[in-house]
């Protein structure tokens, strides 16, 4: 749980090299979060499948910490065939898996924060949630 | 560790007071200690956050606990007078430590911040009128910064905000035109905690002054690092941490000059701040009592004490040389390097060096820093407008003591490159 | 000194755990401390004033200082790592102790007097109106009664004091007459500091609950020495200190029920408190560190988290009834004497005992009783308007807690006895 | 410096006897000063001399602890044949030598009330002090 050991070679690729970054043109919904004290900003833009149901596509932008971008980019491959019922069960422990390192507790926030923008604006979506601006995943 | 610089401690010596520079890290986070895994040396260079606390402290609180632990000012038992005079001695001993003329004009507070919230409750809520305006800074901590700002919005005042110049400095134009006749306090950080600029803030004082307003100072960086002389200053407030100067956490102080404290009316009200209370109303005790409700920081103020006698035996002059001399050595061997991004002025400064790694997010350095032992602090440092006026989400700062040396300093250097290969 | 009573404490092994216990008395005590003059065993009778301090507490807050010490929240460094998890732990432990949802609705104050002062300046000042009223006790605290009156004075709110029966009860009649539809707000000492009165709380809060109003119930000297259950009471606000409890100075709580506290402003304002500032305004962080501004009691938290799993390993049902032992004792052994006035009542009281012996001020008693060893309170307990209620300017309290024994109340009476030879 | 040492005969005579206690016909001042956690109240009457300096007769009344009303009336003894000046130039050494025995730290503003009142009171009387409630030794 050690500083080096979170930026193992796949965590250092996806920020360099960011997959499926900039914004899309028809998202079927998109949604912005950021983690002020980090200055850690993500956009996601999702595009569903005809069932309204399965995610088929998923790109993000914005910049802030590798273990923020990584994670996004990540998630951008991750995400797509999953079902949106899917990607709102996602926990922490999932983010973990998917970035195949230990993250520390300080940093867990920036590991989560496109998931929870994912699920946020999925939520907003289906009309769960009522309304909200930004999503933070700082306490 | 040897002794590393000319400034005449005894780093050696100091290193040996402070046990938790003996302690490894590396291991695992969550349980609080040190661990078996715990293979990496300390090299903590985040002072301006919280320095180390000294065995004489730990113990003159220990003592307290152990000896003569019991509530103060009212009680007649022994006990009871022993804590009472410890605890009244060691206002005496901030107040001499300062160059403030007595108790009078020194109020334990839980920290810098509650010293601020305390002035902007009480002269702020009773004094602060629309159309008058709070003059301060772009490179103001939270703690200052909010306060105002939130107390103008609450009494329709104007807050202004005094801008940097490209080295970090104050623009002392800028704010000769920022305060006018309708400038009701003048507030000004002694040394930024973000950019080492230490603040002419006597002359600051004079300004606020000339216009009929009052000055507090933010001295929570400035008074664990160099004499601080509130008189000569002559501000109104002052304000320091007990936390940041070798003493506990718990406790800070808030000086206000005698007259202006008697006039303003209490802040937090309850026990040992009242003279007599009926149903019917209450009348309030002196100073600084009167700013003291409840009971008190009765053990911080011990370890308070004992940090200003370990202070002193060091000696003020001696800390502050050997402090700019580290910063003068981080920021020259960080500025060896094209990518590294350093802030303030490189003259004049306190002992801290704030930097940021081309390409590499502060926090993601200091997750790297950390792996190598060496402890700074990434983020935005309570100063998140100075850092939208830098440009920047959040820096790296590296920070030093008494007790540092020039070794830690290269070991930074070392470690910043690991995270410059890794990133590359 | 022999375990001496039935409720199953093992006192002799618990005292072992308190250096202080050791200490004599009778020399110098203009220096804190120990001296050679000192000879005479100390009998502590002063516990509801603060408590002492075990090993375990101070030993924890030791390893912090020289193992974990850092300035929490922000810090990516492994000892800010580690320091974080222990802040952010003693709330929920704080919160499991009295039965609170979660960390979200415990607020480290610096002690009580400040719990209510956060409420009083928050939920005070922007929703006490004109034409409500506060309705409190006779028998509050200053901490809770001062604060109750300079806010109704502040917002033009009248403030009602529910009267004390002859025993030194509330007057529940009283009380349900005094609670009417424009009532906003009840407080309620849970246990009475100077009478031992244990308050129907839970009864309390309910009426103001029909009401349409809040309750505020004063823990101080509840949570020490009994189990409590916050949600059981179904308070909207409680408050206790950890220095009653075991625990060290500069710390104490405020329970707040989430959704209440959600609803309200910040009160102190600064570092760690807000989420994103800008030159132009500010939000705030979640709960509970929007009420945390600046560098928190971090070291107190640890101790405090200490003096919790001290007292759960001993028991909060076997300490009630060692209290409620010696209090009886202490009461039936003073009840002997014809020049004794007791206050408060005779059945279910917490572990006190405040009288007064005629002819001797109780000023004059305590010193006396000092000579003896015997450490007990007089004056007037930050209760003073209870005085004038009870007819007297002062009163003597002898307060047990955990380590007291039989022999030391006997103690009390001999030491009793030799003031009225004296002044006979 | 212990409690009984504090409860010698002197003081413990002076309390249960007090001299020159009760208010006075036609004082040249008089003042009142009170320690209100101790409850202690003191009344102090004096009668000058005809040169307006000597003080001739002192009385106090009010209640309070064996300190406080012991010091006052040892000082309605001690008073009279002194100056206004002489008064005004007592000290707490005085007192504490006046009462024969050691004060503890947390006693002794019992112990100087009387004698702060006195003092305030010859302030008044003389102009020199603008206007005083009640004199109060507790900080
Ligand atoms: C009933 C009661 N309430 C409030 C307080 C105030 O506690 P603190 O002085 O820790 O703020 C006390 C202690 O003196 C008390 O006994
Ligand atoms: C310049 C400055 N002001 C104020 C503070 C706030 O101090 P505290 O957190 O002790 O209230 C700090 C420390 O973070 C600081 O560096």
């Amino acid at each position: 749980m050690s500083g080096s050991d979170m930026y193992r070679q796949q965590i250092l690729d996806h920020y360099k090299n960011p997959r499926n970054y900039g914004e899309m043109q028809d998202p079927d919904f998109s949604h912005v979060g950021e983690n002020p004290s980090c200055g850690d900003t993500i956009q996601v833009d999702v595009k569903l499948a005809d069932d309204d149901e399965t995610i088929e596509q998923v790109a993000f932008s914005g910049d802030g910490c590798a273990i923020s971008q990584a994670a996004a980019s990540l998630l951008t491959e991750t995400l797509p065939g999953k079902s949106i019922d899917e990607l709102q069960a996602m926990d922490t422990d999932d983010i973990v898996d998917m970035l195949g390192v230990d993250i520390s507790p300080m940093r867990i926030k920036c590991a989560v924060l496109a998931r929870q923008v994912a699920q946020d604006g999925s939520k907003l979506y289906r009309g769960e949630l009522d309304e909200k601006d930004r999503t933070i995943t700082e306490e | 560790m040897p002794t590393s610089d000319a400034s005449g401690l005894d780093v050696e010596a100091i290193r040996e007071d402070f046990p938790i520079l003996e302690r490894k890290i590396g291991g695992d986070v969550t349980v609080p200690g040190p661990d078996e895994t715990d293979d990496q040396p300390l090299y903590y260079l985040d002072n301006a956050a919280t320095s180390h606390t000294p065995r004489q402290v730990v113990e003159a609180m220990t003592d307290y606990y152990y000896e003569y632990n019991s509530n103060v000012h009212r009680g007649i038992h022994s006990l009871s007078q022993e804590a009472s005079i410890a605890y009244e001695e060691a206002h005496d001993r901030a107040a001499e430590f300062v160059g403030a003329d007595g108790r009078e004009e020194v109020v334990f507070t839980k920290n810098t911040t509650e010293a601020f919230n305390l002035v902007a409750y009480t002269w702020g809520l009773t004094e602060l009128e629309p159309g008058e305006n709070v003059v301060t800074t772009q490179m103001e901590h939270h703690a200052s910064l909010v306060t105002w700002q939130q107390l103008c919005e609450k009494q329709g005042a104007e807050i202004r905000y005094v801008e940097i110049d490209e080295d970090g400095r104050l623009d002392m134009d800028d704010l000769r035109s920022k305060v006018d006749d309708d400038t009701a306090m003048v507030s000004a950080v002694h040394v930024s905690n973000t950019l080492g600029t230490i603040n002419p803030v006597s002359e600051i004082t004079d300004i606020a002054h000339e216009h009929g307003a009052l000055s507090f100072i933010d001295g929570a960086q400035a008074v664990p690092t160099r004499p601080v002389d509130v008189a000569e200053i002559d501000a109104d407030f002052y304000a320091f941490s007990g936390h940041k100067m070798l003493g506990p956490t718990g406790i800070g102080v808030l000086y206000g000059k005698q007259h202006l404290l008697e006039e303003l009316p209490p802040f937090l009200v309850g026990g040992a701040m009242i003279r007599r209370v009926e149903f019917e109303g209450t009348t309030w005790e002196d100073l600084p009592w009167k700013f003291e409700a409840g009971t008190p920081p009765i053990a911080e103020a011990v370890g308070l004490t004992a940090a200003i006698d370990y202070l002193e035996d060091v000696g003020m002059e001696a800390i502050e040389r050997h402090e700019s001399e580290l910063a003068r050595y981080a920021y020259d061997r960080l500025s060896e390097f094209d990518d590294i991004e350093i802030y303030g002025p490189h003259e004049e400064r306190g002992g801290l060096v704030g930097f940021n790694l081309e390409g590499v997010h502060a926090h993601d350095l200091s997750s790297i820093l950390d792996d190598h032992g060496v402890a700074v602090r990434a983020g935005d440092h309570c100063t998140q407008p100075l850092h939208d006026v830098l440009g920047v989400p959040a820096s790296t700062r590296a920070s030093f003591y008494l007790y540092n040396t020039r070794e830690e300093i290269d070991e930074l250097i070392d470690a910043v490159d690991t995270a410059r290969q890794l990133f590359a």
